[in-house]
């Protein structure tokens, strides 16, 4: 117990990859084996996950459970280890996702199951160890790490353009964590270092050496970074990887890349860029408006694009770039409602945008197509099935009482403290997202039953509610009681904000002195 | 100004043998230019008093490379090459680009030769003026003193020779 | 003395119940019989109206000054710090509290009362239907919203109710799931809501930043101090002076949530929706597009009365756009065929009384309006409903006729909701519109006039409706002649209640000048006080009772020339409306057309978004494999020469092309890797030429200065 | 016995593994006259003896050199022995051995298991070595020649393939012209110098780039310039006279003479379109020589002479250099692209990788050296690991040079797909493998140097560059395989691939002792 | 001695005679002579140099570079000898197996 207090993060990280060993040894004919053992490490990773909620402490600044040992000293790279809320949620977010995921996959994927599953637990341990990383060399072997098994399960189990879209979601993502490397190395090199010392890869030291920086050199820093977080986000024009890669993946491959992978651009952001950001404001104005443009773009343009769509997945692909659009908008909307809006909207957006991916992959493991026009009127023969689609649908479209209203919400209200012309344009990304949801809703569930192979469909078996139900139930969880999770965010979405824009709590002169208003005044620090 | 003499008529059999083995079809015709041109260096090694090196030069490039050319041009085919294009398709390009390395070359050599009273090793240094006899003795000296570990290598790099001219040549067991 | 009471501390089980019987029908509703689902669905929410009857009466109990009741179960949104326009950090918080003042007093007996009739309704109405459970799966959780929003405390809670309401309206309206014009409807409804929904939202963004809380109101909890509310908020601003009388950013404020409140109660431009909701079985027009729903619009600007009362410029725009649409919907309902169309659109107009009512300060007379109209309206549909089950399924009034005789229940009551539509005295509609048309009057002449024209179209095709249905021979097929029976009680008892409703629910707003004291207003008061007394600017000054007894007199004549006129065209058939038709044809025409709006949203927005959409694909497409685009329009050739140039540049081009790309880059390879000796020799030897002279001019530049 | 001793204890000592090399070769030629054919892989086993005894002996040199503050010098300073030799001698050898273990079986189905091929293979190394290890103008030219005159014979081994005979025909002609600009480049450096010694040459250019800063300084206007103008007019009154440009003339020739022809080597663009051919043509195991152990030994040369003939002007060649490096790296990842030949595939892979190292050059610093060091380190491995793949997948009956040739190899061969895809990844710089870490220091020292524009370059060719390594990756994972046989892996191989992945791989997931390694090569 | 940019420019035209050989000419074995051409110019600089300096070493350099020409040569015979058995030819373009 001792050794799992102290060296928790470790045991999370590498849970998966313990599994993904075990299935190695187990011969390629016992299928069933490796599927039992897959879900087993599934469901493990998630469990030996939970302590992390149990023994975090929100109240506390800084990174938790932390860990340190040497790796390659001569270069200055840890082993380092440590999560503050954000980077919880997220963790917590990929084991959950993950599990779920590799539940999903029990009866979709009949081919070659040994490599599968391991490419998954692969995929789980490189997709943690970025969101756990303290140390930059570590951060940046996680980033590239998980690309490989994410080249493969879209390249061998997906569909019919498997290879292109698997070499387009390589390489372009790969594009962009080549620059950020750079980055990297140029923060590692510029970061001052004691004469003598070997310089450090440790994030919170190098992050807080860039403050130091001179603008000229924060700002490059920033593209560099940017680069990269915008194509993995992905932001508007480095989008067209994306509706592709989806597409082709299974569905855990879709899961999973909706899910986690794309929030690794959005975690980057936050933890990464915004300390670039340079300290004099014109600067500063200018990157954030280019950003936040891009932002906008992204939401109004993927929702847009959304309408046009004959296949479900690449449908819900490009709702996925609205919704990231808004997480973007969040986050550099720099205040604390933006931040915290815009990691909340993160989980959400994994969790629902990860149940209509399972929902798309139901349909598609009975009918192996994802074609809109091959359904309709589906919710006759499958009205459990309607049901549960029904409220994914509407989470995803930010309805209240769901999650994906209160990330919404409250993105908005980031970004309306901004600027008010940015809340507007994002609100009228919410309401496309009505229409293209519902329109697709509509288009396959209701009216008559058109095909014959549509009418006598199964609804849901055991599994497939096993998958389902708890995204809705999480669903419902942060749509009806947020508290826990703005508890968890709170202190470091404070940090960021008062490192990255402390303007924001300096502008308090009263001009409005209400006492009803000083008395709901906010203590900060 | 015997010097002068010598070097310039050595020179200029070098030169126009040279250029005659460049561009005679017959590879015989072109292989006995290539000895004139060797032996006129042979020449101007003799007149910058170099006689091991005009002996070598004689005995082994005339004397052995040469032969063992001749002997190979005897082997391959020689009558269809006669009936073919002697040069390459690209030989105008590659000309001009030739002449552009040469004016490079030239105008370097001209321009570095034109300036005066250089003082350490290097151009136009004043020629030392007597040469300690007996230079084959001292090329020998050098041979096996400071360049005893070339000569070693150049057992071995003669070894690689003949093991490759014997692979090569050899007819297939 | 602060209300209390056992009701009051349950306020939270009034939405409760039908949510907990919602969740029963959506999960388990399948394995019920019917019976079940009758108990639990209709007993729900007539315990829901026990609760609120409860509720009210113990905070009545109270005096008028104290009649707030306000409960916070637990804070729900908590996004941190929030920075107020004028650099003030408050914590924002939204909680999920429940107010009950007496204007959710009013709202939530109305919503739970009619909300229980129509219930018991539809188990008559909906016994033959599939999908039985689902339906009043759907009704309850629609309960579960409406009372939400209600009895929210907060606007992002209302907000909640807001939604769900909308959903539940998308949800039923498309409960005939097979028919894909019901679940275009659906869409339509949800979508159309969904913009006003955006303007809501903004104008509650802007009222936090600005007011530094989205609550309503701080009275009635323990410690008020901690909790602003936004009346408090803003009597502090106004009293601190930086926001006063006609502050621009209350405007907005106000503007703003009227977008919102105009999709939800579908007011002129976004009211397309609400014809096509006619597509939902009858009762739920009744509960919601005609009683409930589509009012939440009036009660939410009715809620944030404090702020529009300093926001004159919002509040006209607010009082035209009601006139318009009144004046307007009712023109397209005097020629409507369909019986629930005409409805609708008189819905569409009454609404537009009621923003009218709203929007010349007469709040208390908007929310009077609001419930007598929840009566008759819910009668009328309700009685349409009956009718229409007695046609076996016709809608259509041309082919009614004579049905006084058949369903003399149905007609009777149907009757005296015509009546009080038309505004007879002494219905109850009579007392509300008059309010209005009063408190117009005063305060914009031309608004009243339209107002009055409108009463008497309201008159004409109300009573153009009543007598295609209901007098005359019977135009009906043989065959659909022979099924004609009058309902069951299930469904006539639930009439005869609103018929008696219908009559008598004006009277409490029995007002000063016929010797009545005009309780309604008096008891709405402390609600709408405001946040400083002396704005009356939008306050009505007092008029004669001459005036006033003039203008009734106006209005009872305007209604009776309107049934008049009916009589001789549609009884009488003095006048053929056929000629008229043909005299005008394209009046008529635009008339029947509804104006064309509908077509020219599609062709304006609704195609101009799908052609954007498929722009954005093909350039989305044209990224990735290379299609020619060959759309219309310079933006589409703009768009392809985009993606060419993108093409190009991003590693797409690389794989898209494909083989052809590939062959482009190979063609400088195999022009050098030739296999040629010479050629290989040559370009060493050009490397060797280049790199001398390279390096031979950058020595030059570096040590002679050449350049 | 005693003269022995003595002169193991002094000079011998400097080439003592290269004599031991020498020594396996010639008996590796006498025993073949009396081995029966099929017992003829005890060539190979000899061979190998051959590269791990003087593995060995280079290992106790290790204490020595220590011993003597860190360099061994020997033979009138013709050549020494000192950290970059045993690191670059130790990765010869390792690379010999590597192609000795590849060979067996490939020579076996070709049919050609001789004598003369791992003697010359053993040949090759010793001139690598003395490439390494020469500091005298001509031990290092024929050290070049011998390893380069090894590997035309080796080329050209498979006398009946007539892609054999033309990889050698075009190698040789190719090789010698090369060979030939070099010997006129370094027939300048001793007329520069009088000196065939580098370190004398290097001081002499040294000093003629002092005078050149010390004429230009004289002629700048000012107080400075006016000192040293009485400074010079004082020491060397004629350099006043002295036009900087004209003294720098044939140092500058010389340099670029010497550059071609050592780039040829290495296969550096525009001067690599040998390397595809030959690669293609010659037996799989000598194109993993040629593409490893050549390259590697020529770059050895290449820094040995720029950094101590030519320090002096480095500021001066490295903008040729990085011209040549985005050129190789641009040419490389762009004719890769379309290739359908393996080893082809690899050649251009090869010339792109040329281009990196020869950026960590041009970043120059202790990281570029270091970097230079552990991507050839790294490359060495790699590539021979890739390689050996090919050569696995060699049986009777099938050449497997073709892409087409690993369709669903997974299925065939799980292993060797496993490790292509670990070598094509670490070709590739994806962490956690040796190749990233290698481009790790080559961008690490860009940007110490202040090139980021350079290193933008770089990494992105990296993109491309993975979509040709994933070319190979999807077909020996994604596609359905033909009719093609099981890979068969004897032990020989298996060990080769075993001792490929495991570097590739560690050298990516613990580079600590690898970087103290590669920090050994530069004197640290 | 004549001063020593007379031998230059000799060893250079000789040099370029030997590079116009090695890349216009078509038959190989030509082009192997013209290689020993180059190696020949860069023997007359070496020796020239070394008499400038009246220093041994050109010499020996020079002797080094005609050992290294005559292994060269006998390799790249034999080569064009065993590809002259396979192709019946000896014509530098019509090697043309490998290319791309």
């Amino acid at each position: 117990m001792d050794f799992l207090a102290h060296h928790i993060l470790s045991v999370v990280l590498f849970t998966p990859l313990v599994g993904a060993l075990l299935l190695l040894f187990v011969p390629r004919e016992r299928d069933a084996v490796h599927r039992i053992v897959g879900n087993l490490f599934g469901a493990l990773g998630f469990l030996v996950s939970l302590p992390l909620l149990r023994w975090f402490k929100p109240g506390w600044g800084g990174f938790q459970f932390e860990e340190t040992a040497d790796w390659i000293p001569s270069i200055g790279a840890k082993y380092h280890l440590g999560i503050d809320g954000i980077s919880l949620l997220l963790v917590m977010l990929t084991t959950f996702l993950g599990m779920i995921a590799i539940l999903s996959s029990w009866s979709a994927i009949k081919l070659r199951q040994k490599e599968y599953y391991i490419l998954l637990l692969l995929l789980q341990v490189g997709m943690i160890g970025v969101f756990v990383s303290l140390d930059f060399f570590l951060f940046y072997v996680f980033w590239e790490v998980m690309l490989v098994p994410m080249y493969f399960l879209i390249g061998v189990w997906g569909s019919d353009r498997r290879l292109y879209a698997a070499i387009k979601f390589f390489l372009y993502t790969l594009a962009g964590s080549v620059v950020m490397l750079l980055a990297i190395l140029a923060l590692y090199f510029y970061a001052p270092v004691e004469p003598g010392a070997t310089r450090t890869f440790d994030i919170p030291t190098l992050l807080a050496a860039a403050q130091t920086f001179t603008d000229p050199l924060k700002v490059w820093l920033f593209w560099g970074f940017f680069f990269a977080f915008a194509i993995k986000v992905p932001m508007f024009p480095f989008h067209t990887w994306l509706p592709d890669a989806h597409t082709e993946a299974p569905t855990a491959g879709s899961v999973i890349l909706a899910g986690v992978l794309l929030k690794m651009g959005t975690y980057g952001f936050i933890r990464f860029s915004l300390p670039l950001l340079p300290a004099d404001t014109a600067m500063r104005a200018k990157i954030i408006h280019i950003v936040i443009f891009l932002s906008l773009v992204g939401i109004i343009y993927g929702a847009i694009v959304c309408l046009m769509q004959k296949d479900m997945k690449r449908l819900i692909a490009y709702s996925s770039v609205s919704h990231l659009g808004f997480c973007t908008l969040g986050i550099f909307a720099l205040n604390p409602n933006g931040l915290a809006g815009s990691v909340l909207q993160q989980i959400n957006h994994g969790i629902s945008t990860g149940a209509l991916f399972l929902i798309v992959g139901v349909l598609y493991e009975r009918r192996h197509t994802r074609l809109i026009s091959e359904f309709g009127g589906l919710a006759t023969p499958m009205p459990n099935f309607a049901a549960i689609y029904l409220i994914v649908s509407l989470s995803s479209l930010g309805m209240p009482l769901l999650n994906g209203f209160i990330g919404e919400f409250t993105i908005l209200q980031g970004a309306f403290q901004v600027s008010k012309a940015w809340a507007a344009w994002g609100s009228l990304g919410v309401v496309l997202g009505a229409a293209y949801l519902l329109w697709l809703y509509q288009r396959v569930m209701f009216g008559p039953v058109t095909q014959f192979a549509n009418e006598e469909l199964p609804d849901l078996n055991l599994r497939e509610y096993a998958t389902l139900v708890p995204l809705v139930i999480l669903a419902f969880w942060i749509g009806i009681y947020p508290k826990p999770f703005f508890a968890l965010i709170d202190k470091p979405v404070q940090e960021i904000v008062h490192r990255v824009n402390p303007d924001f709590y300096k502008a308090e002169h009263a001009n409005l002195a209400a006492p009803e208003l000083q008395a709901s005044r906010v203590q900060v620090k | 100004m015997l010097d002068k003499v010598i070097f310039y008529f050595f020179a200029a059999i070098a030169v126009s043998s040279a250029a005659l083995m460049v561009t005679r079809r017959n590879a015989v015709h072109s292989a006995i230019f290539l000895i004139t041109t060797l032996l006129a260096t042979a020449g101007i090694f003799l007149q910058l008093r170099a006689e091991f090196i005009f002996i070598v030069q004689i005995i082994l490039y005339v004397g052995g490379i040469m032969v063992l050319f001749i002997f190979v041009i005897m082997l391959v085919n020689l009558d269809v090459a006669l009936h073919q294009l002697k040069f390459a398709r690209q030989k105008w390009v590659a000309l001009v680009v030739v002449l552009a390395l040469a004016a490079q070359v030239g105008v370097m050599f001209w321009t570095t030769g034109k300036m005066q009273g250089q003082v350490w090793p290097g151009l136009n240094a004043a020629p030392v003026g007597k040469l300690p006899p007996g230079n084959a003795e001292a090329v020998a000296q050098s041979l096996f003193g400071t360049y005893l570990l070339p000569f070693e290598i150049a057992s071995v790099l003669l070894l690689v020779a003949m093991i490759g001219a014997v692979v090569m040549a050899k007819k297939r067991a | 003395m602060t209300p209390s009471g056992y009701f009051l501390d349950h306020l939270w089980m009034i939405p409760l119940f039908p949510l907990v019987s919602a969740a029963l029908m959506l999960f388990f509703g399948k394995q019920l019989p019917k019976a079940g689902v009758n108990v639990f669905c209709v007993g729900s929410v007539g315990l829901s109206f026990i609760y609120a009857l409860g509720a009210v009466l113990q905070l009545l109990a109270a005096d008028p000054e104290h009649r707030v009741a306000q409960q916070i179960m637990f804070e729900w949104l908590t996004p941190g710090p929030m920075q107020m326009t004028g650099g003030h950090l408050v914590r924002f918080v939204a909680d999920w509290g429940l107010l009950l003042d007496p204007l959710s007093c009013v709202m939530v007996l109305v919503v739970t009362g009619v909300g229980f009739l129509i219930h018991v309704y539809s188990a008559g109405y909906m016994a033959h239907e599939g999908g039985y459970y689902r339906f009043f799966g759907y009704m309850n959780l629609f309960m579960f919203a409406m009372l939400t929003l209600v009895l929210a405390n907060n606007l992002l809670l209302m907000f909640v109710g807001w939604e769900g309401v909308g959903l539940c309206s998308y949800l039923l309206i498309g409960f005939y799931f097979l028919k894909k014009s019901a679940s275009d409807a659906g869409k339509k409804a949800f979508i159309v809501n969904r913009i006003g929904d955006a303007g809501f939202l903004l104008g509650l963004l802007l009222t936090a930043v600005t007011l530094g809380t989205i609550r309503f109101t701080s009275l009635g909890l323990p410690e008020a101090g901690g909790y602003s509310g936004i009346l408090q908020s803003l009597e502090a601003a106004v009293h601190a002076g930086t926001l006063g009388y006609g502050a621009h950013v209350l405007t907005a404020i106000g503007l703003l949530l009227f977008v919102g409140a105009a999709g939800k109660s579908a007011q002129i431009p976004l009211y397309v929706w609400l014809p096509d909701a006619m597509e939902g079985p009858t009762p739920v027009s009744a509960l919601i597009h005609a009683a409930t729903m589509v009012t939440a619009g009036v009660y939410m600007v009715v809620r944030m009365n404090a702020v529009y009362q300093l926001a004159p410029f919002a509040l006209d725009v607010i009082a035209v756009v009601g006139a318009v649409t009144a004046i307007f919907a009712a023109s397209m309902a005097l020629v409507q065929n369909d019986i629930k169309k005409v409805l609708a659109y008189s819905t569409i107009s009454q609404l537009g009384y009621m923003f009218m009512a709203l929007g010349v300060g007469a709040f208390a007379a908007g929310i009077f309006h609001l419930m007598t109209h929840a009566f008759f309206k819910a009668l009328l549909f309700l009685g349409a409903g009956s009718v229409i089950h007695a046609m076996s399924g016709e809608q259509d009034l041309r082919k009614m006729g004579g049905l006084w005789s058949k369903i003399p229940k149905t007609a009777t009551t149907f009757l005296i909701a015509t009546l009080a539509i038309c505004g007879a005295p002494p219905f109850a509609g009579f007392f509300s519109k008059d309010e209005i048309l009063g408190n117009s009057f005063d305060r914009y002449r031309s608004l009243w006039f339209v107002g009055f024209i409108t009463a008497g179209m309201t008159a004409f095709y109300m009573f153009r409706l009543f007598f295609l249905a209901f007098s005359g021979y019977s135009r009906a097929d043989e065959h659909v002649e022979k099924h004609i029976h009058e309902s069951p009680p299930s469904m006539t008892v639930p009439l005869m209640v609103l018929a008696g409703l219908s009559i008598v629910g004006g009277w409490i707003g029995w007002p000063g000048s016929l010797g009545g004291e005009n309780r309604f207003e008096r008891f709405l008061e402390p609600v709408l006080a405001g946040a400083v007394s002396e704005t009356g600017a939008v306050k009505i000054a007092h008029h004669a009772k001459a005036t006033e007894y003039l203008l009734m007199l106006l209005s009872i004549s305007i209604a009776g020339a309107g049934i008049w006129l009916a009589y001789e065209f549609y009884r009488s058939k003095r006048i053929a409306p056929e000629l008229l038709a043909e005299k005008w044809p394209r009046a008529y025409q635009l008339l029947l057309h509804k104006y064309y709006v509908d077509e020219i949203y599609d062709a304006l927005i609704v195609n101009r978004v799908k052609d954007l959409s498929t722009l954005f694909g093909l350039f989305d497409a044209k990224v990735i494999d290379g299609v020619g685009v060959n759309g219309a329009g310079w933006l589409a050739r703009f768009g392809s020469r985009v993606s060419m140039w993108w093409d190009k540049w991003v590693i797409d081009g690389l794989l898209n092309f494909g083989a052809k790309f590939l062959q482009l880059l190979s063609f400088p390879v195999r022009l050098l890797q030739s296999g040629m000796f010479s050629s290989y020799a040559m370009v060493i030897l050009i490397g060797l030429v280049v790199l001398l002279a390279y390096y031979g001019h950058h020595m030059q530049t570096l040590l002679r200065g050449v350049h | 016995m005693d003269a022995i001793r003595s002169y193991l204890q002094g000079d011998g000592a400097v080439i003592l593994p290269e004599m031991e090399l020498v020594l396996f070769g010639l008996g590796i030629l006498l025993i073949d006259f009396w081995i029966e054919e099929r017992d003829k892989y005890l060539n190979a086993v000899l061979a190998l003896a051959g590269t791990l005894f003087s593995g060995g002996t280079l290992w106790m040199l290790r204490g020595r050199v220590a011993a003597s503050g860190g360099v061994l010098v020997g033979f009138h300073e013709s050549a020494v022995v000192d950290g970059f030799v045993l690191f670059f001698g130790a990765l010869f050898l390792a690379s010999t051995a590597l192609v000795i273990l590849l060979s067996v079986k490939f020579m076996q189905i070709e049919k050609e298991q001789e004598g003369e091929y791992y003697a010359l293979l053993l040949f090759a190394c010793v001139g690598m070595m003395l490439m390494a290890s020469g500091v005298d103008l001509i031990v290092m030219f024929l050290g070049l020649e011998t390893m380069a005159l090894s590997f035309y014979v080796l080329t050209g081994f498979l006398r009946r393939e007539k892609r054999s005979n033309e990889a050698a025909l075009k190698y040789v002609l190719l090789g010698a012209f090369s060979s030939g600009i070099l010997a006129y480049g370094f027939s300048l450096l001793y007329g520069l110098s009088a000196s065939t010694n580098i370190g004398a040459i290097g001081a002499a250019l040294g000093q003629r780039n002092q005078l050149v800063q010390a004429i230009l300084r004289s002629q700048q206007p000012g107080e400075a310039g006016e000192q040293m103008r009485q400074l010079l007019a004082a020491r060397l009154p004629v350099a006043l006279n002295f036009d900087p440009f004209t003294l720098q003339i044939l140092p500058m020739l010389a340099f670029v003479l010497v550059l071609v022809g050592l780039l040829f080597k290495v296969a550096a663009v525009p001067f690599h379109q040998w390397a595809p051919d030959v690669y293609e043509g010659a037996p799989t195991p000598v194109s993993a020589y040629i593409s490893i152990a050549s390259k590697t030994a020529s770059f050895a040369l290449l820094l040995r002479l720029l950094l101590l003939v030519f320090a002096s002007s480095q500021p001066t060649w490295i903008y040729l250099i990085a011209g040549i490096a985005i050129a190789s790296l641009t040419w490389g990842n762009l004719a890769a692209l379309t290739q359908t030949n393996i080893k082809r595939l690899l050649a251009y892979s090869s010339i792109s990788h040329v281009g990196y190292i020869l950026l960590g050059l041009v970043g120059g610093n202790e990281t570029g050296l270091i970097g230079i060091a552990y991507y050839l380190f790294a490359y060495v491995f790699m590539t021979a690991g890739a390689f050996a793949v090919v050569i696995v997948l060699r049986q009777k009956g099938l050449i497997g040079e073709e892409l087409e040739d690993l369709n669903g190899l997974y299925q065939r061969s799980p292993a060797s797909a496993v490790l292509l895809l670990i070598f094509m990844l670490s070709l590739a710089g994806i962490p956690p493998t040796a190749g990233f870490m290698g481009k790790y220091f080559i961008f690490l020292s860009l940007i110490e140097s202040h090139h980021p524009l350079l290193a933008l370059f770089a990494v992105l060719y990296i993109v491309p560059a993975l979509y040709y390594y994933f070319r190979i990756v999807a077909h020996a994972w994604l596609k359905q395989p033909g009719e093609a046989p099981q890979p068969l892996m004897t032990s020989a191989q298996a060990i080769a691939l075993g001792v490929a992945v495991f570097v590739s791989l560690a050298a990516g997931l613990y580079p600590e002792p690898f970087y103290k390694l590669a920090k050994y090569a530069f004197g640290q | 001695m004549l001063p020593i940019g007379n031998y230059l420019f000799l060893s250079m035209a000789l040099f370029i005679l030997g590079v116009i050989g090695v890349i216009t000419r078509r038959n190989v074995i030509v082009v192997l002579m013209s290689i020993e051409l180059i190696l020949n110019a860069v023997n007359i600089n070496l020796v020239a140099f070394s008499r400038l300096y009246g220093d041994v070493a050109g010499q020996v350099f020079a002797l080094f570079i005609i050992a290294d020409a005559a292994a060269e040569a006998a390799v790249g015979l034999g080569i064009i000898i065993a590809f002259f058995r396979n192709h019946e030819t000896v014509l530098a373009d019509e090697m043309d197996l490998l290319k791309w």
